[in-house]
């Protein structure tokens, strides 16, 4: 057990190490502002559904309708822009909504007890279905420019864009939150052993169904981003972005099972993932190599704690 | 009590069986065309490969492991099957089918020898091996397509063929469901499947070689894939590197629809192809029976979070009469 | 709505008109210029043959030619390419645009850069581009295909659209002349019961055919104004009973759909020639990094082997009329 | 004596810092009955698991016939002839019983085709000779442990097995049932089959085994015949001492009554439950395996919801089916089950011992790990846990200093009523002592002690009042006095009536 702690930390290093790696390889090029803005911008919405996306996956559970309610707050913008409301009213009431898509995957998983997987695959359906009733096939794009930019430009004085801060703020929220507060460690303690946890007095029910709130709150938050940014709100936005969220959390090195994993290590996958992205692309290497290396630092991601342990450990028990 | 044990299994795939009773009937008196013989033909063959998927799907699920991979298994398989079809017009349809299965065997082998031998969690692995085989799709198709044109009649003749009015697909993926559904039933092996995925630990305590029961779960789910997709290429024609994107979500849904337990252990085959069947059929249905093409997703979504709850309730009830016929059937007395 | 961001106080966005700086349609055609090719999606077999014609006219010009591009057609899944291309120094993007709005931004901050846009097949907003290379004229290609149904199911009858996704910008505008079209007298015989998006999937097409003939059973034609559409419904016509009952036209490759002209599924058939798309395209790029034209209108430029081309309204280039496929010319064609 | 079937020689096996055996040999000899006698944690599973291939050991052998034959996994010892009840039961809950029965080895037809209707005869044969009526079609799902374990028996006698391997099959069953399993077992040594037997009820050992061996924390420390020795003999063999030493309760005055059940009732667990615990006062759970005492524990603390009845602290009604309110109005819960229900085995020591306190160890929402800490160094001190450090894993503690991991959480809580289920299941002797000590300072202090257990010993020893619970139902009440071994197992047994 206490090797595969080790092997574990020892992934997330390494991930800092490739990350490392990978900035220095992509050279003068990866390193300027302007490369760094984009990059920032690039990661934007994956980075921001991995945070609370984390703390699911730590409690043992899924979410893979993130980006269907995505989809569905940047539906809802574009609808209620349409309407003639203000925008300061729709942005709050489509995290409000976006929040609610959360509290109806939490309730079917907590008080009916059904699979996470399962519930969300329905919702992945649900929430994108309920996109495409709200706005069909059109695009509203005429969002205005003194909130669009904030998809577009850098913090006045920086190379960071707008969502990147919001992303550096939140993740800082989820990290204490995470790690330093009686709900993390409640979270943790659900994953690794649900029962224990119910027999040590935490409330599971309550604290995966808050956590499912929250993701949803924050996918909708990264709808507004993602709408804003391309300022053209649709129904079919970040249609399969689920599985690269997924993908990046994983990555980070959190245990699909549940209780292990750390939110630094998943920001760090998310930054490895977008920055080979970028570095591969600017080197002009082909897509499909970009989505192979995809699966295969995946492959690595999963395997190399586990292989990490046994070489360890030397030994062969059930 | 084995009564209604035995009633409630059946039921589970009676009552799929009932609900696309009721979905077809109702369809059909809004539109009578709806049970004609070329429209339940072509609901037949709209839900084949799916129900194929489904099929080998449910051989991992049952194991306590899931393979994300099989969309891009598909696509991977449909494209070099293709390809192979337009370059060898004289292949035979038979050749054809059995190579998109062997890649798709491929596919699996790397599959569960990642899984068994890592012994890693099989949604990591099959997550990432669904990009690492997309990308070989990319790689392959240089963004090419091959067309019905340039593939062999006869291999089309295939796809859109029929014997005695039943589409060759058709009668393709029944032919798996049955030799599936009678092997999880009567063999060994088959049963040592359910074994593990109802409790892991007692599995290897009984003697069954967990891991490589696994390994063959992921070959076999591999290999139907391939050969869905060696299918998918003689029905559609035209193949691109894209074929199959995103199929992954569609069969676990279809699996679980079919009351194929997600955390492994029960659940049969039939009932997953009638899964399939049924979410392609309503899908159909919403189509035909004039439903705005944005509203079916929702009310796809929608019919689906009912299933896996209205099975969740079932399931519960048949644990509570459970625990009670315990207590009243006492054990010494 | 009292005193917020609304859709009302917001306004009208301006619409800048590229190219106010002055042409000189003397200028040397610049060689060694370094051109990015960005497709709607890499996978699309369409716009490989689009590609060949982009790398055909950048042999010819001597210019460094690229293609890259996102492997799904989403609407946000360009924009990375096109900032990857601006810190590249590329002196031209030529782009085929998954959604006119989203890409917008990354044009309009490339072009401040000194990149040259030109667009084909799928336009953006005309403020982030220089020049669009239009594959047809809308109008003419859109009365072409109502023509070529007309022909098809004898003059009269129901028929039904089959279009690719439902905010694709170029088959909305057709859709939009057909319907104009169609209320002229002599089309009054035709009745439209129903648009259908096959969202260019060739499964979901083939489905959405399948559920046009279910739903309407005096359906006479099936107007496909989509490759993938076309070739879809092809097949399913051609392998189910409706085969001869059931008329198809629409826009769709030789290469795709030869197979159902000889079965006579498909009359005839319209398309131009995708290749000749991207020389075009990529001409026009070179004509403005060599500050031959600016993008206004009534400036011209050489295309090649493809002879003189004027610019036309809002910085729009036509390639040309469309070519017609029937049995007896679909073999002379190989794309 | 004839020769040995299956032998192990100086076997040892460790799960890191713990040495489960070390230096253990042992035969087994067709026809003969060979019992492994020991406390808990003395490693008498282990060894067991070294017999099935479950575990390979560190070092020494195994032998078959005389000849080394390393088993690489339970297969292997299968095909060898051994058969194995394990201690917990193993069943596939989804499977019917005849499958459970017969999984990897049913009977086949033409084809290899699982011959079903001889494989269901068989096994209603099998459940027809131990006695109990069970349908082989049913699931294994929702049957009582009693039931588990008789399906396990019948798994092993479904063999042709020349060895068969028992860790307490009897744990779970009545009189009944035993003295049937007996016959089966008395014909199978007819029939030159090698039996090793493992119970904790050293009547049935003399009733059944000719040889035992005793091993106490790993070590073999007696081998021989049984003829000619007495139970009180292997008792000292076993705990390596004296026995009245190790049960410290001090005599306190039972204060006012802090906790209160009325007349609890969980459909097909327990029934009409009614009793009362003092401050000061230890008051035992006793009862078999599967009489419903923790249940009942659970129920109170709100795990699980009662049906009917109602649970008062200090006279105030607790809100049902919530821990959370359970713990507000003061009970503390060491469930019986550490490594399911007591412990998350992958977090640190430290986080484990504050897991029920984390509002108390947080300032501002903000979880303070020096508090935190600060607690978890406090405790382990006062209980004596040994570890390297606080940081470290629970999963790598010994069972004992897991144990007493369970305790520092709720004891730090400062609890009113604490509620202790199975307190000493697999700790060692020190230990167990330990917690006793700890238990009866507890009760000095005023505290409240629900303590539960299948140790009569242990019961006997530290209960001020025992209830004796019975198919669900209270069966007795004992007074300290009048709480002899006789009148527990009469209660426990359902043949006397409550007092
Ligand atoms: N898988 C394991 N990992 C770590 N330690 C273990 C494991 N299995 C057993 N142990 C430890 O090995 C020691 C011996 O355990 P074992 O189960 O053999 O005892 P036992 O004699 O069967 O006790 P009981 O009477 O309670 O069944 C104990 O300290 C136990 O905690
Ligand atoms: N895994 C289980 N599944 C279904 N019912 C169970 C299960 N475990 C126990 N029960 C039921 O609950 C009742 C009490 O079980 P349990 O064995 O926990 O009682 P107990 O008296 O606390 O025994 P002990 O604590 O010594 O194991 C039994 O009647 C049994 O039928
Ligand atoms: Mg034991
Ligand atoms: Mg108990």
């Amino acid at each position: 057990m206490g090797e595969r702690l080790r092997g574990l930390l020892r992934w997330e290093t390494a991930l800092v190490f490739l990350l490392i790696v990978v900035a220095v390889g992509g050279g003068e090029t990866f390193l300027s502002g302007q490369n760094l803005f984009y990059l920032g911008l690039d990661v934007g919405e994956i980075a921001l559904i991995a945070l609370p996306l984390t703390l699911v996956v730590v409690s043992g559970e899924i979410d893979l309708s993130v980006a269907s309610v995505l989809g569905l707050s940047s539906a809802l913008m574009g609808t209620l822009w349409n309407a003639g409301l203000p925008l300061e009213t729709i942005l709050p009431v489509v995290v409000v909504v976006g929040a609610a898509c959360g509290a109806v995957n939490g309730a079917l998983v907590t008080y009916l007890g059904l699979p996470s997987l399962a519930v969300t695959i329905g919702t992945l359906a649900l929430y994108r279905g309920l996109a495409l009733v709200l706005l069909g096939d059109t695009a509203v794009a005429d969002f205005p420019a003194s909130y669009t930019q904030f998809g577009t430009t850098p913090v006045p004085g920086t190379w960071l864009p707008y969502p990147t801060a919001l992303f550096l703020v939140l993740a800082l929220a989820f990290a204490v939150l995470l790690h330093a507060t009686p709900f993390g460690r409640a979270t943790f303690a659900i994953g690794a052993n649900t029962e224990a946890a119910r027999f040590s007095g935490i409330r599971v029910k309550r604290t995966k169904f808050v956590l499912f709130v929250i993701t949803g709150a924050v996918a909708a938050l990264a709808g507004i981003v993602y709408t804003l940014r391309f300022s053209s709100a649709r129904a079919d936005n970040g249609t399969g972005l689920e599985l690269a969220v997924v993908a990046a959390v994983l990555l980070g090195g959190v245990s699909i099972f549940g209780g292990k994993g750390t939110l630094g290590g998943v920001i760090a996958g998310v930054l490895l993932l977008g920055a080979l992205r970028n570095v591969l692309i600017l080197d002009d290497v082909s897509t499909e190599t970009l989505t192979i290396v995809t699966g295969v630092l995946l492959l690595i991601g999963v395997l190399a704690p586990s292989v990490v342990a046994r070489v360890a450990t030397g030994r062969r028990d059930p | 009590m084995t009564g209604l044990v035995a009633r409630v299994g059946r039921v589970r795939e009676l009552g799929i069986a009932l609900v696309l009773l009721l979905v077809v009937a109702a369809t059909a008196l809004a539109n009578p065309r709806f049970v004609e013989a070329q429209n339940v033909r072509d609901l037949l063959l709209n839900a084949s490969i799916i129900a194929l998927l489904a099929v080998g799907q449910t051989v991992v699920v049952i194991t306590w492991n899931v393979d994300l991979s099989v969309g891009s298994v598909l696509g991977l398989s449909a494209f070099l099957t293709a390809e192979l079809a337009a370059a060898n017009h004289g292949v035979p349809v038979v050749v054809a089918l059995l190579a998109g299965a062997l890649v798709g065997l491929g596919c699996g082998v790397l599959n569960g020898a990642i899984v068994s031998l890592g012994k890693v969690p099989s949604l990591v692995v099959t997550l990432g091996t669904l990009y690492v085989f997309r990308g070989l799709d990319y790689l392959v198709a240089q963004g090419n397509q091959v067309n019905a044109g340039d593939l062999p009649p006869e291999l089309l003749g295939f796809g859109g063929g029929r014997v005695l009015g039943v589409p060759n697909l058709v009668l393709i993926t029944l032919l798996a469901v049955l030799v599936a559904a009678y092997y999880l039933r009567s063999y060994r092996s088959g049963r040592e499947l359910y074994a593990i995925g109802s409790n892991p630990g007692a599995a290897v305590l009984a003697g069954i070689p967990v891991g490589r029961r696994i390994f063959g779960a992921f070959a076999v789910s591999g290999a139907v894939a391939g050969l869905a997709g060696a299918l998918w290429t003689t029905r559609y024609g035209t193949v691109d590197a894209a074929a199959g994107t995103g199929l992954e979500l569609q069969v676990v849904a279809a699996v679980v629809v079919g009351g194929v337990a997600i955390f492994g252990g029960s659940g049969t085959v039939v009932g997953a192809a009638l899964g399939a069947l049924l979410l392609s059929t309503i899908s159909s249905s919403l189509a035909v029976m004039g439903v705005p093409a944005f509203w079916q997703q929702a009310i796809t979504g929608a019919l689906l979070l009912a299933a896996i709850t209205v099975d969740r309730i079932v399931s519960l009830r048949l644990a509570a009469a459970l625990r009670r016929g315990t207590a009243r059937g006492g054990h010494d007395g | 709505a009292c005193g917020g961001t609304t859709k009302d106080s917001a306004g009208a966005q301006q619409n800048q008109q590229g190219g106010s700086a002055t042409a000189d349609p003397n200028a040397k055609l610049r060689t060694g210029l370094k051109v990015t090719y960005l497709p709607k999606q890499i996978n699309n077999p369409y716009f490989t043959v689009v590609r060949n014609g982009v790398q055909q006219a950048s042999g010819e010009i001597q210019a460094d030619f690229k293609a890259t591009g996102p492997s799904d057609a989403s609407a946000s899944s360009q924009v990375t390419y096109i900032n990857t291309a601006a810190q590249q120094r590329q002196d031209a993007l030529v782009l085929a645009a998954n959604d006119q709005n989203a890409v917008a931004p990354a044009l309009k901050a490339a072009r401040a850069q000194g990149m040259k846009v030109v667009t084909l097949d799928s336009d953006v907003a005309a403020d982030a581009r220089d020049v669009f290379v239009n594959q047809v004229d809308s109008s003419e290609i859109a009365v072409k295909q109502v023509e070529l149904l007309s022909q098809a199911v004898g003059g009269s009858g129901e028929f039904a659209i089959l279009s690719a996704t439902a905010n694709a910008t170029n088959q909305n505008t057709w859709i939009g002349v057909m319907k104009q079209e169609l209320a002229k007298p002599r089309y009054s015989g035709l009745k439209l019961v129903e648009i259908a998006y096959g969202n260019d999937d060739d499964q979901v097409s083939f489905q959405k055919t399948q559920a046009l003939l279910q739903a309407h059973p005096n359906l006479k034609g099936i107007v496909s104004p989509t490759t993938v559409g076309l070739a879809a419904a092809g097949r399913y016509l051609s392998s189910s009973e409706y085969k001869g009952k059931v008329a198809l036209t629409g826009l769709g490759t030789p290469n795709q759909m030869r197979a159902y002209v000889k079965d006579d599924t498909v009359k005839a058939f319209a398309l131009w020639e995708p290749a000749k798309l991207g020389y075009l395209a990529t001409f026009a790029a070179a004509a403005l990094v060599s500050g031959q034209i600016t993008g206004a209108e009534g400036q011209g430029f050489t295309a090649g082997t493809l002879g003189k081309y004027t610019i036309g309204k809002s910085g729009e280039v036509v390639l040309g009329p469309p070519t017609v496929f029937t049995k007896d010319n679909v073999d002379k064609f190989d794309f | 004596m004839r020769p040995a079937v299956l032998s192990v020689r100086d076997v040892a096996k460790g799960f890191g810092a713990v040495r489960a055996l070390s230096g253990v040999s042992l035969d087994l000899v067709p026809g003969s009955a060979h019992a492994v006698l020991g406390e808990n944690g003395a490693g008498k599973s282990t060894l067991i698991k070294v017999l099935a291939g479950v575990f390979r050991p560190d070092s020494g052998e195994v032998l078959v016939d005389g000849s080394p034959r390393p088993f690489a996994d339970p297969a292997d010892a299968r095909a060898a002839g051994v058969a194995v009840i394990y201690q917990e039961p193993t069943l596939f809950d989804d499977l019917s019983l005849a499958e459970n029965v017969f999984m990897g080895r049913q009977p086949l037809r033409a084809g290899r085709r699982i011959d079903t209707k001889a494989m269901h005869a068989a096994t209603a044969a099998l459940f027809e000779r131990l006695g109990v009526r069970l349908d082989p079609r049913r699931p294994a799902k929702g049957l009582s442990i009693a039931d588990q374990q008789v399906v396990e028996i019948a798994k092993a006698l479904s063999f042709d097995a020349r060895v068969i391997v028992m860790d307490e099959p009897t744990a779970a069953l009545s009189p009944v049932e035993v003295a049937r399993l007996f016959g089966v077992a008395r014909a199978l040594l007819e029939q030159d089959v090698a039996v090793l037997f493992v119970s904790h009820r050293l009547d049935e050992v003399f009733e059944l085994c000719d040889h035992a061996t005793v091993l106490r924390d790993g070590e073999l420390v007696w081998s021989g015949p049984l003829a000619g020795a007495t139970p009180e003999d292997m008792v000292r063999r076993m705990v390596g001492r004296e026995l009245s030493a190790l049960f410290p309760k001090q005599d306190t005055v039972p204060g006012r009554v802090v906790l209160e059940a009325r007349r609890l009732t969980r459909e097909g667990v327990f029934t009409d439950v009614s009793f009362e615990l003092r401050a000061g006062e230890i008051v035992a759970l006793a009862g078999l395996v599967g009489a419903g005492r923790s249940e009942v524990a659970r129920a109170v603390f709100g795990i699980d919801r009662l049906d009917a009845g109602e649970v008062r602290v200090d006279g105030r009604p607790l809100r049902g089916g919530s821990p959370t309110s359970a713990m507000a109005a003061g009970i503390g819960f060491v469930p019986e089950d550490r490594r399911q229900q007591g412990l998350v085995m992958s977090g640190s020591i430290e986080g484990n011992v504050g897991l029920a306190s984390l509002g108390a160890l947080s300032r501002g929402g903000v979880l303070r790990r020096r508090d935190e800490r600060a607690l978890a160094a406090d405790w382990a001190v006062k209980l004596r846990v040994k570890f390297a450090r606080l940081s470290d894993p629970v999963g790598v503690l010994s069972g004992g200093n897991q144990q007493k991991v369970v305790l520092a959480k709720w004891l730090s809580r400062n609890p009113s009523v604490l509620i202790v289920d199975e307190p000493t299941r697999g700790i060692d002797v020190g230990a167990k002592a330990e917690v006793h000590r700890l238990l009866s300072e507890l009760a000095a202090e005023g505290v409240a002690v629900l303590l539960i257990s299948s140790e009569l010993p242990e019961v006997l020893g530290m209960a001020d009042r025992v209830l004796v619970m019975h198919e669900g139902r209270i069966a007795a009440e004992l007074s300290k006095e009048d709480a002899t071994e006789e009148a527990v197992a009469l209660a426990a047994t359902g043949r006397a009536v409550r007092s």
